[in-house]
């Protein structure tokens, strides 16, 4: 029967989230980390990781809870209402995902029970310096020696690579051209050679940059096929993708709510400013996008669970959609607070700092958008890959 | 969370869509007086089939349809092209406020005339200076002997110049300070001498509605629904009938997606089609991610419909959404035809009627409630701000 | 000195022009026009032709006045107010300037003097069915016999085709590529084998398409070299497209007009509607635009006048940001005026169908922020003509 | 219409770029402390050139600039990237204010140390509930004896941390339904103990901004300016000082602009300009337009004060247009920079400070009256649109 909304374990669970985030200070513990203190956020952690947060999407034999994408939505809405740190998404919404369909036995059992337990979290190493995520412009490159690859190049824009324990790597094994010739290592971060940690405008995620200097690791490590490493990693992006709408979702309730209750209570001649059209109707039209996104991301994260075929629309509607209106949201939420909306002091700041990591992380809208067109078979072109958003 | 339909409303689609089939009009005319007949068939066929009023009780004519099979119904209407209903007043406001409030006499007079078309009705709500705000209703009853004298004027009358009947707000007494009072409703005879009917152009060259000038004419006590002076509360509780929404509208804009997919597909400049420009595609796609959002609002809605019992606030976020997107992906369709999209019909370059749907749409975002009142409502009922200063 | 406003002459000339379109009933003479009624326009044409509107950029050797681009603009903004018909753009502000620099002596006798006493005026026929305004899909063939061109093709989109006694027209006369091939040509508008009108959302203009099956004129007729009509006509748009900002600011002054007028009396809970920041706010934002459409376009004309080196991204600066904005102003208007603006009634839809008319005419808003893009030099390929608008 | 300068403007341009050449600094320290006394060094520097105060009178040591000459510094300041005056309030606000109705006494005392930067001055407008209105200032000032005792609380005073003197609006008798009357303008002593200053720290990480607290802060009668309880004309009649407006900032964008042009020109991602993309570029074409309109509109409305002797509600129109502009125009440029955009200072993409710019634009459509006001008064003052509602 038809029933467009999250059922009731959906909503319990995330009721237990944010009760526990709601013990944890909801935005403090991303202040605190953006301040350098990172122990509020390990702590919650932990207590998330005991409320089997970091088992959602793993399958029983190895710890978790067995369930889908949708399971995760309300998790993550209530990650991005708290501008979380950390690498939950890149965990749980792309490395298991992948290990679960691609992994080989040993790659499971070494990865996926620690990462129920809260042990083990994953990023992603992508992207190189004055690169864009075209997969044919990577050069980092993994070569054979033995039953080894020997890595060497240089990834940026890694987030919170000093938080993980592991990354899930994309070199180039082979000449390429349309993505062929790419593959996916799972290294353990102890084996990069440096990393330093890059100044980025949202500190609630630290952006790191890796170099690989002849890193020697096991051939076991790849994760799907050798050299066929870029289906993979776009099978894995929907995950990613669908998951990362959810967490806008989050941050723009959160937006909407603060919003609405400022303008109740903040009085400028002698009216609450709610009460002005230019700021009422604004919160409206932030109220439509929020609600906007969240039936998209509702959408693309159950098309992801049951295969609809027009799973990849939705997925990248959502996302291109919720990105935009994040961005949007997050703008207007400063300018209805005023002047206070300006200061470290309001949340306003963290919620517009989220906004733009998002904006062009591991893709961009453009490129999204032709992923819809091409989901929807509007056009056959491979679609050239866009530098930028805009 | 689950998009799929029971077998049971599967049936009921399928058994819609054979009727649909072997019922639906071939041809539309298009001249007026001929198209009014047409519409008036349309409507005792549907009559007939036992499709115009599936909601109502059986012993009305109607099939008792749950919710989502009105939502069905609406999907297959709109999937079929099937002609407008030119009884919507009648057949989604004033059947079922009368089975629920009117009077014996009353039901036993109106309803099944109206199901079948035979007599069409119009809603005399707006006037020239009640729009946004209908309590400023200046239309007067009066009260003279046993009859009642209606004066004033009516204006955005849909099919007032051949509905039979009217169902009318009009002012019985006046409570300063409280324009919400004193107003009752009324199921006035359009053909009486009383009645002047004058069609309003629209600026896409159509007409659709009228201004009504009423001098002197004439109802009875009997013809009175609900209380005197408690028309307000009948007018609230009407459109709470309208359970399903702006269900025709999400779907039209649905299908409306999908035709200018195939529209940027099929039209060709300089033997390109508008679909392989890149920036084309990027708009499409934002619209798609739109439109996909508008229907996916509404179905969450419909959600909470079907828990709560009746649907709240929100059908505004939906009145709002769809409207706007609505003008806006019109807009966009007659803009990418580059300059020959100034041509109009039989001349237009692609014959969707893109045009005139396009200016068209203009109305959607005024009629019904505009959008700053939508905005209004949403702002103080859903988000709980502070309501506008009104003197 | 610097002094950013129009002289007095041409303020007092704008005021002649007002009070003669005041008399004639302002929207009046346009609103008959689409019925079909053209004598009150014809009766119009005439006075304006005596108030000397028709000579202004001509040379006085002809009988003009030998004014510039810039005494054009209130002429055209108070045109533009009235949404006049007629083809004064095409001739005043395209044939003119191209006969003035590009006319052999006995085209300029033969054309200047009557279009200076309003007897003759000129329309263009540029654009093909199915086609776009890229010159090098064009197919209406001259082909040469003798001292005379033979043209057979088809032209549409001709404005106001069965409005005017001339007609520019664009053929190709040799193989092209890069616009090379055409060729102008002055006809009469009787030497055409068929001329149709079509229907058009923007009544108050006529669309024409005419067709020409061996129709024989005087090689005397072209205008510039042969083979290099491109390069003359893209030199008329500049003129043409200067011009047509200023008619759209026209019409943009009247559209804010219109709503500001309309706020103050219409009244809606008891309140001037114009007392609500939806639409007060609406009303300033349809301000601001309108006066940078008039900066932009004033500017635009000084600089053609005063041969600035930046004319071209000026010219077409105006161009692209009236047209989006005067179609932006239309739409709000009708808003604005709520019910009573859907009607026929009501002005409102006269400028929203006019800005239609004028959003791809002689081009496209991508095809001119391009035009800009090579204005400023910032790219100097040869760039792509754009399909459409958006 | 004429955009060409006069010789003598031309002359004035050379001077003033003549001397900037030889007396701008070349390097910015970045430490708070230093740098403070860097801009301190720069006014004085200025005054000594003759180039602080241009529009002053000679005798307190001015050049009587005309208006045009005062466009043509700001142009000039902005296309040297002086450093910003540390002694804004005190020159542009302060100054003229104490020439035209101080008294010869608050003239000996403030004038000359105020243009030399030897006393910096902040403003003492906006409270935590007085933004947008500041009629609903709740700072208060009591007589005691022949000193007045004046405490509240003061917010987004710029400079306030280094400020020696205040130019302060306080409270001194409550009329009843007129909040704008009964307000008085204070020279206050910010180095007192009765005056706290704590910064607030920005979106952007900087502060610039601060609040102070006043508990029994003492002026004197010699401290006040015009009549006590007429505070608000003084403050109406300072800010026509500010006759060349907000042309600083139009300078500043159209500065940006051409940044923003020569980055998309240098900034390449896998080896192309982002200037190659044709989506960029479509959004350039879009935004040299809007700006060009912005910085045109701003010389017909110089034309009009020009003709009129002072500046119109007009300048509203150009505060709204340009920092809205500026906001949208940072954005861009930010988002452009695709994934490594989101990099901070050192580590940005490209050293122009695209992303500290970028969220301290946030500020401009906030401060000097919300965007929200400005259109309040463009509406009322300009299209004569009825007033809001208020209570």
């Amino acid at each position: 029967m038809m029933d467009f909304s999250l059922n009731e374990e959906q909503e319990m669970f995330r009721n237990y989230v944010r009760k526990c985030l709601n013990e944890a200070g909801q935005t403090m513990v991303a202040r605190e980390f953006t301040c350098g203190n990172t122990s509020e956020f390990i702590k919650l952690q932990k207590k998330l990781a005991e409320l089997g947060c970091t088992g959602i999407t793993i399958s029983e034999e190895y710890g978790g809870l067995g369930l889908g994408a949708l399971d995760l939505v309300p998790v993550l809405e209530e990650f991005g209402r708290a501008v979380l740190p950390g690498a939950y998404l890149e965990t749980m919404a792309f490395v298991v995902p992948l290990l679960e369909k691609y992994g080989t036995r040993e790659q499971k059992e070494t990865y996926l029970p620690e990462i129920a337990a809260g042990t083990r979290s994953f990023s992603i190493a992508w992207v190189e310096p004055n690169k864009s995520y075209d997969p044919d412009v990577i050069e980092c490159q993994a070569v054979t020696k033995g039953s080894s690859l020997v890595i060497n190049g240089v990834k940026t824009l890694v987030p919170d690579g000093n938080q993980v324990e592991s990354l899930l790597l994309i070199v180039r094994t082979d000449e390429g051209g349309n993505g062929d010739g790419l593959s996916l290592v799972l290294i353990d971060v102890n084996e990069v050679t440096d990393m330093k940690t890059l100044s980025s405008m949202d500190e609630t995620r630290n952006v790191t940059e890796i170099t690989l200097e002849n890193v020697e690791v096991p051939m076991a490590r790849v994760i799907g096929e050798v050299n066929q490493g870029w289906n993979v990693l776009k099978e894995g992006l929907l995950y990613l993708h669908a998951a990362t709408s959810s967490m806008l979702v989050g941050s723009m309730d959160h937006i909407v709510e603060m919003s609405s209750e400022y303008a109740k209570i903040r009085e400028q001649f002698g009216q609450p400013i709610g009460r002005f059209q230019a700021i009422k109707h604004r919160i409206v039209d932030m109220k439509l996008d929020l609600e906007t996104a969240r039936s998209l991301s509702h959408y693309a994260n159950w098309a992801l669970d049951t295969n609809q075929q027009d799973k990849e629309a939705a997925i990248y509607s959502a996302r291109t959609f919720a990105t935009e209106a994040n961005i949007r949201l997050a703008s207007h939420n400063i300018q209805n607070h005023g002047g206070i909306g300006f200061t470290m002091e309001m949340d306003c700041h963290l919620f517009l700092k989220r906004a733009r990591f998002y904006e062009n992380y591991m893709g961009s809208i453009s490129q999204f958008r032709e992923d819809v067109s091409k989901g929807l078979g509007w056009s056959y072109e491979k679609p050239r890959f866009q530098l930028t958003s805009k | 969370m689950d998009f799929s339909f029971t077998k049971k409303e599967e049936r009921f689609r399928l058994e819609l869509r054979n009727w649909l089939e072997e019922n639906l009009p071939t041809s539309w005319p298009k001249e007026e007086e001929a198209y009014i007949s047409f519409l008036k068939n349309w409507q005792r066929t549907l009559a007939e089939g036992g499709w115009a009023g599936i909601t109502w009780p059986e012993k009305y004519g109607g099939r008792n349809a749950t919710l989502m099979q009105e939502i069905i119904y609406h999907q297959e209407m709109v999937r079929a092209d099937a002609p407008p209903s030119i009884n919507y007043v009648g057949i989604h406001m004033v059947g079922p406020t009368l089975m629920q409030i009117g009077t014996e006499e009353q039901k036993e007079r109106f309803i099944k005339k109206l199901l079948t078309g035979e007599e069409i009705w119009c809603q005399g709500y707006s006037e020239p200076n009640a729009g946004s705000d209908l309590s400023a209703i200046k239309t007067s009853a009066l009260k003279d002997g046993d009859r009642w004298l209606i004066n004033g004027q009516k204006v955005w009358t849909s099919y007032g110049h051949i509905a039979d009947r009217c169902f009318l707000l009009a002012r019985t007494s006046q409570v300063p300070g409280k324009k919400h009072k004193g107003i009752t409703v009324f199921l006035l005879d359009m053909n009486q001498p009383g009645v002047e009917v004058r069609p309003i152009v629209q600026l896409d060259g159509r007409q659709e509605f009228n201004e009504v000038y009423l001098t002197d004419a004439v109802c009875s006590d009997a013809d009175i629904v609900g209380e005197v002076d408690k028309g307000w509360q009948v007018m609230i509780s009407l459109m709470l009938h309208e359970r399903a929404g702006i269900g025709a509208e999400v779907f039209t804009l649905e299908k409306q997606f999908n035709n200018l997919v195939a529209m940027t597909k099929e039209y060709k400049v300089d033997g390109k089609s508008l679909i392989e420009d890149a920036n084309i595609r990027q708009k499409m796609a934002d619209l798609y991610a739109r439109s996909r959002g508008a229907i996916l609002n509404y179905y969450r809605n419909l959600t909470n419909t079907l828990k709560n019992g009746q649907p709240g606030p929100e059908s505004s976020i939906d009145k709002l959404l769809v409207s706007e997107l609505t003008k806006e992906m019109l807009e966009f369709a007659v803009s990418i035809q580059g300059p020959h999209g100034i041509l109009w019909k039989e001349d237009a370059p692609i014959n969707s009627r893109w045009q005139e749907k396009y200016l068209y749409s203009y109305g959607t975002t005024i009629g019904g409630g505009t959008s700053e009142i939508q905005r209004n409502t949403i702002g103080e009922r859903v988000l709980g701000l502070p309501k506008d200063l009104r003197a």
